[in-house]
């Protein structure tokens, strides 16, 4: 199992890299961290005739405080960077919760925070983690840069609305509201596999103690991070009651999602994982949110 | 003589060099000019070859040949088959159909070898692949054992009029008057399916022909060095003593690498000579699925007949067996599972009828438990169900049943897989048995504990299975031993390792006839230029058969230590002791003489040797025992599941294991540890998922799940017992299978009880959440 | 793996049959399509490159048409070969009037993928299979837009 | 059209410098180039962990770089653990623990965990499990493994 030739470029600044997505366009595949595409390669399912290194451009590399006290990441970021940061302990707990569940510990010494959303597999944590938490990604080409919101970035399987000379260059993630809970829960055939099914979930209280807003997303349940609308407006100005909850979980199981089937899971065992993590993601973050 | 050694926890001689990345394992062997291979192998499961055309393959700079059936020429013919049937058993049907180095006609599984490239690198030959182009005829695809044998099935070989590739009948006393008599009848139908042995190290070989020497030099990853040489002389043309097969340092075995011939043993070594040049081939994670055998898809019609006291009085089990395409490994399978389906009960009637089939899938041999992880699933799961019928605690109806002490050698009449008739050697069942009802914590689990948990909503369960392993047979293996003049002792044996610590278990046995230190006792295997004769690592049987082996030509030895050091010493033998490399004058240990100055002596330059006398201090010997040794063991386990996920936790795991004179309780601990975790595997992880188009829907370590350090139980718990098998001087049994072999029954046995709400009846493994989730949500 | 479902054209059943019926337009159509020509009166001899995310493999194939009741309904059997595996399907396809100037399309059908495709890459079929159709339906139902068909 | 790149990385202490493919993965570099055949590759797709090595000190897959990505950088393989006459209190904790069966996925746990102790002097066993997750073992069922990890931290914690 050994990769096809390829044409290697190793830039060492942003410049430099989007030149060489610019000048090799659809045949050229960005190098993040490469945990999922040398796999891919190995396999030879990917073919990528040229690939540009992005693991020498070190300003891509930081995790800081924005101004309205939220995160800026740089999506060169390692996972295991992120794991241990405590400005991410302190901005962003449900990313530091998301970081044990995303591969092996030898994954996430190298495996990237922008790696992984540009990848825009479906089963991914940070697809659903950065949706939930309302981040935004600024992805730059040569010609300039532009923001868009997670929930706007992914578009399919593997597929995302970066253009083939763009690059995905920083995530913000903004601070979560006063009185706000989150959860991160997965169902795995092993420790480590891809979730069958997983659900992070953001909520927040209004003063009355009801639900102002709540934000549900799941993985491996559609062709990228799904969001259960219809469950949040159920939710929206409630009391999170266990009634509450249990219905809300009920409707996104049944009406946001849209899981597929395989080997280990079939699209209804997917459904009725979906609907048990739902509640008990629910539960817990509004508990968190009853906490502060 | 006082036991310095044996049953000693000794840590491995085999270990610095394995730690320290100093061990030589196949994919290490780098010689200068070696060429890489790779394979073209068939994406169908069954499909007809029209044309091959490898012009583009050939052209890519760096590929130095490519080879078809067509280009083999003469030297194109089926691999030998590896086992025959028993010739002691009456109108058994074997159909022997073997796979051939590269196919010619018809693909019969998906990953059978269509055409192999040679290049300067792996990489180069892994482009070439992607340059042929083969036309085929996709066939109809079967896959399904149970329909295997309809009249309009396709046919994995056209020229036999079914997928039949053997029958036999095996029976005890006589089933039919039994059922007659019988109170109560219990008929059960199971199906069983197939997973992979995954060993870490997939399979490799080089082998280097030099034109020279007219020397074959082949580094193998297989189970059987001795057979491997023999086979490949016969098919290359050379005298055996032309061919020197080296098993080196091999990264687990589990079965699959003892299988004569696969396609790439045949291969590699002929195109060394073809083009005089070494090649290397190491087989990728993604072949490993298709090109390596698996094994255990069963299906099984089984009745019971009992007395309303739970007395067995006869078991009936028909069953089908999946061999594959081909059946290279005769009966050797559906033997074992036969020889397990009374398990450790005394059952006087008994018929079995075993048909196996062929079927577009990978070859299947044996898996570490080989087909007897099927019989005791089928007797475990059907004592259960006799259990619950009859209102009888489970426990009591298994006492009720086992073979007493008092009745062993116990003779089961019918044959085992070494054609020999089933005699349990020797066994005490109950103590080991109730063991491991103490060590759980059965009583006080089941009258307060569980009670309590489900009282707070928590499904948890608790099961305890005994069985029984057939192990140590035939039919011989043989060692020699030598010491050195530098005192050290020198071991050798055709046998080969896999990682089971022989370097350190037969040298313990040296150890203690000759007094030196295990460390100063160097063991090699695995190589046809040190030892001539053997049949291979199989069957739970090196600590038996090669143990006592060793044993024997040590003793030898030590012989001609006392005869020679008496005449030296000037003192009666029966005065002498030996001892730290010495032998000693019992009674004035400073008066001694080191075993490596007697060595010299024993082969001097000048002077005469008595007539009569051998040169040096070495014995060759051999052991072969008329039938095996039957371990005993009993497993169990508490396990809590979560109803709405299906994730299940195994809260605590006992095996108690009773594999007669242990050597090294670290060792057979391990063996226990490591067998513990693939039958959890094949409980609730691992499954070979085929397509209808017989198609591996996970052939890689993502999707095919072995477990990790999470699935494992916190500990195994781990008890003794110690009957000594009667048919050898060690009175060692098997232990290398065991631990895989009653999981899955232990795993449905503690499901039923932990979901006894939902009243489950498990007839099926393995199992899985998604399963588990079908089985409680509908129905 | 099973494929079925229902799609809307927003045309009528005649003019959504004839689009279906039109290689140039299917070439349009099925995602990745390289080329696809006519080599009887219902075959189609087509390349077909597969691309999602990084992923990508090329099938050379067939398409044949079969149990052709127009406007009503239609068989398709395709077949692909390509060095990442192999591909076959067959799928009944349904159109109903709708009344309202709109089509119901009603698809029904198995496709079976083999090779390395198959053995390391399951757990992506059956949104990939989704994915595909989707795309490939609404670019028909775009060229029914673009012919102005309303 | 083979583009040639020059390779230079410090492996063990000892400076290498070659000319190589660009898709040569790391794991090939280390074996078969400098034969340091104790790196051992079980499944070239990031999943059993045998081929883990230090990268720059932190445990890394090297059937997941090629070997270019290592220009300029540290590796460390299970040669430059010890050695057969000075063992690393981990590989000596193996040895005793029998924390090794057929020994091909040891090298992988070994590069794992020597990091992972320097940094939890005293891990617990869940620890313990979370850091040898991504390591697959066929032979010993972890538990002698476990055992090798608290003895190996005892041992470095005097």
């Amino acid at each position: 199992m050994k990769p096809p030739p390829f044409e290697y470029y190793a830039p060492t600044t942003v410049e430099e890299a989007l030149a060489l997505l610019a000048e090799h366009g659809y045949d050229a595949k960005p190098l993040a961290g490469g945990q999922s595409l040398i796999p891919m390669m190995n396999f030879r399912l990917a073919q990528p005739s040229v690939l540009v290194d992005l693991n020498n451009i070190p300003e891509l590399s930081y995790i800081h405080r924005d101004e309205n006290g939220g995160l800026l990441i740089g999506a060169m970021v390692r996972h295991n960077m992120v794991q241990h940061d405590p400005l991410i302990v302190e901005r962003a707990p449900l990313v530091h919760d998301a970081m044990p569940k995303i591969g092996t510990p030898q994954i996430r010494t190298r495996g990237t925070f922008g790696g992984s959303l540009s990848h825009a597999d479906p089963s991914a944590e940070l697809g659903a983690v950065s949706v939930a938490l309302n981040g935004r990604f600024r992805l730059c080409n040569q010609k300039g840069e532009r923001w868009v919101p997670a929930n706007e970035f992914f578009v399919g399987l593997f597929t995302s609305v970066l253009e083939p000379e763009e690059l995905l260059i920083e995530i913000n993630l903004p601070r979560l509201s006063e009185r706000s809970g989150w959860s991160l829960m997965e169902v795995a055939r092993r420790h480590n596999d891809f979730a069958l099914i997983g659900v992070a979930a953001v909520v927040s209280l209004d003063k009355n103690g009801g639900c102002e807003e709540a934000r549900l997303v799941f993985m491996s349940a559609g062709d990228g991070p799904v969001e259960a609308h219809q469950a949040a407006e159920l939710l929206k100005g409630q009391k999170p009651t266990a009634e509450a909850i249990q219905a809300a979980a009920e409707k996104a199981a049944s009406a946001d999602i849209d899981p597929g089937s395989d080997i280990h899971a079939t699209a209804e065992f997917r459904r009725h994982l979906a609907k048990v993590l739902a509640r008990r993601a629910l539960t817990d973050a509004f508990e968190h949110a009853n906490g502060r | 003589m006082t036991k310095q050694f044996i049953g000693k926890r000794i840590k491995r001689n085999e270990d610095p060099r394995l730690l320290t990345g100093q061990a030589l394992f196949v994919d290490d062997v780098e010689i200068p000019g070696m060429l890489h291979a790779a394979f073209l192998r068939c994406d169908y499961a069954h499909a007809r070859i029209l044309s091959i055309d490898v012009s583009a393959a050939r052209e890519r700079p760096g590929v130095v040949a490519v080879f078809t059936a067509e280009d083999m020429g003469k030297d194109w013919e089926p691999g030998p088959p590896l086992v025959s049937p028993p010739p002691t058993l009456q109108g058994v049907t074997f159909h022997s159909r073997r796979q051939a180095p590269l196919v010619k006609d018809k693909v019969r599984h998906a990953g059978e070898t269509v055409a192999v490239v040679i290049a300067e690198s792996r990489y180069i030959a892994e482009d070439a692949v992607e340059d042929i182009s083969v036309e085929y005829d996709p066939l109809p695809v079967i896959v399904d054992l149970g329909k295997a044998l309809e009249p309009d099935s396709p046919l994995v070989h056209d020229d036999l009029d079914s997928n039949l590739a053997a029958h036999l009948y095996q029976q005890k006393g006589n089933y039919e008057a039994a059922k007659a008599q019988a109170d109560v009848v219990i008929k059960k139908r199971f199906y069983l399916d197939r997973g992979a042995a995954v060993a870490m190290e997939n399979r490799g070989i080089v082998a280097h022909w030099d034109e020279k020497s007219k020397q074959l030099i082949i580094w193998d990853t297989t189970q059987a060095p001795i057979a491997i040489r023999n086979g490949t002389a016969v098919r290359l043309g050379l005298s055996e003593n032309q061919v020197r097969v080296i098993a080196p340092y091999i990264g687990g075995g589990f079965g699959p690498k003892m299988m004569m011939f696969y396609p790439e043993e045949i291969l590699i070594p002929w195109v060394s000579m073809k083009l005089c040049r070494p090649v290397k081939w190491i087989e990728d994670r993604r072949e490993n699925f298709y090109a390596t055998t698996s094994e255990r898809e069963q299906l099984h019609d089984v009745e019971m007949a009992l007395t309303k006291e739970g007395r067995i009085m006869g078991l009936k089990d028909d069953f089908l067996h999946d061999t594959g395409a081909f059946d290279p490994y005769g009966l050797t399978l559906p033997l074992n599972t036969q020889c397990h389906l009374m398990g450790g009960y005394d059952i006087e009637n008994f018929s079995s009828n075993c048909t196996a089939i062929f079927t577009n899938k990978p070859i299947v041999t044996p898996v570490r438990g080989a087909g007897r992880q099927q019989g005791i699933y089928v007797i475990e799961r059907m004592v259960d169900f006799a259990a619950k019928e009859l209102a009888i605690d489970p426990l009591e109806i298994r006492k009720k049943n086992f073979i007493p002490p008092d009745a062993f050698p116990y003779n089961n009449v019918i044959v085992d897989q070494a054609f020999a008739p089933l005699i349990l050697d020797s066994g005490n069942y109950l103590p080991v048995y109730e063991k491991a009802v103490e060590m759980i914590g059965y009583e006080q689990f089941v009258k307060e504990e569980q009670p309590r948990l489900r009282a707070e909503g928590k499904h948890v369960g608790i099961a305890i299975t005994p069985f029984i392993e057939t192990t140590g047979v035939g039919p011989y293996e043989g060692a020699r031993v030598q010491i050195e003049t530098s005192g050290k002792v020198y071991v050798s044996s055709g046998y080969s390792t896999q990682g089971q610590g022989h370097f350190t278990s037969f040298a313990q046995i040296v150890s203690e006839q000759l007094g030196v230190a295990v460390s100063d006792v160097r063991i090699v295997t695995g190589d046809t230029a040190e030892f001539h004769w053997g049949t291979g690592t199989f069957a739970s049987r090196g600590a038996v058969v090669v143990g006592n082996a060793v044993h024997a030509a040590a003793s030898a030895v030590r012989q001609k230590v006392l005869k020679l050091a008496s005449k030296v010493l000037a003192t009666p033998e029966d005065a002498l002791e030996l001892e730290d490399g010495k032998v000693r004058i019992a009674d004035i240990p400073h008066t001694s003489i080191s075993l490596g100055e007697l060595a010299a002596l024993a082969n001097p330059l000048r002077g005469a040797v008595e007539p009569g006398t051998e040169p040096g201090l070495e014995a060759t010997d051999y052991f072969g025992p008329q039938y095996g040794a039957t371990a005993f063991g009993t497993h169990a386990m508490i396990i809590e599941v979560d109803t709405e996920t299906m994730m299940i936790e195994i809260k605590r795991y006992i095996a108690v294991e009773d594999c007669g004179r242990v050597l090294n309780p670290l060792i057979v601990d391990g063996q226990i540890h490591g067998g513990v975790s693939m039958g959890i595997g094949n409980a609730y992880y691992e499954k070979l998922h085929f397509d209808e188009n017989g198609q591996i829907l996970n052939a890689s370590l993502a999707d095919y799940l072995i477990v990790t350090a999470y699935e494992m139980p916190p500990r195994i718990e781990i008890g003794h017992g110690e009957t000594l098998s009667p048919l050898s001087k060690l009175g060692t049994k098997g232990v290398g299978e065991a631990g895989a072999i009653p999981v899955p029954a232990l795993f449905a046995q503690a499901l039923e009880n932990a979901l006894l709400d939902y009243d489950l009846e498990i007839l099926e493994t393995p199992l899985s959440p998604n399963r588990l989730f079908e089985l409680l949500y509908k129905s | 793996m099973k494929l079925e479902g229902e799609y809307t054209f927003n045309g009528p059943r005649e003019e959504v049959w004839k689009i279906m019926r039109d290689p140039d337009v299917l070439v349009t159509a099925l995602p990745g399509t390289k080329s696809m020509k006519q080599v009887s009166e219902n075959e189609y001899d087509g390349e077909v490159n597969i691309r999602i995310g990084p992923i990508s493999g090329s099938f050379n194939g067939k398409l044949t048409v079969s149990n052709e009741i127009p406007p009503e309904s239609i068989t398709l059997t395709i077949e692909g070969k390509g060095k990442v595996g192999f591909l076959k399907g067959a799928g009944d396809v349904e159109l109903i009037d709708r009344g309202d100037g709109t089509t119901l399309m009603r698809y029904n059908g198995e496709v079976q993928v083999g090779g390395k495709v198959a053995s390391v890459g399951q757990r992506l079929f059956d949104t990939v299979s989704k994915s595909m159709i989707k795309q490939g339906l609404d670019k028909l139902n775009e060229t029914l837009q673009d012919r102005g068909v309303r | 059209m083979i583009n040639l790149f020059h390779l230079s990385v410090t492996v063990n202490g000892t400076l290498y410098e070659q000319e190589v493919e660009p898709r040569l993965l790391l794991s090939d570099f280390l074996r078969h180039d400098l034969g340091l055949s104790g790196t051992h590759v079980g499944c070239e797709h990031g999943v059993c962990g045998a081929c883990t090595i230090l990268f720059d000190n932190e445990p890394a897959r090297s059937c997941l770089m090629f070997a270019v990505q290592a220009h300029g950088h540290k590796v460390i393989t299970v040669e430059g653990l010890g050695t057969i006459d000075r063992l690393h209190p981990l590989q000596e904790a193996f040895w005793e623990a029998h924390g090794l069966q057929c020994g091909f996925c040891t090298p992988g746990f070994l590069t794992t965990l020597v990091p992972f102790l320097e940094k939890n002097p005293d891990p617990s066993e869940e620890e313990i499990r979370e850091a040898i997750s991504g390591n697959l073992c066929r032979c010993t069922g972890y538990q002698h493994i476990m055992d090798a990890v608290k003895l190996a931290a005892e041992k470095m914690r005097d």
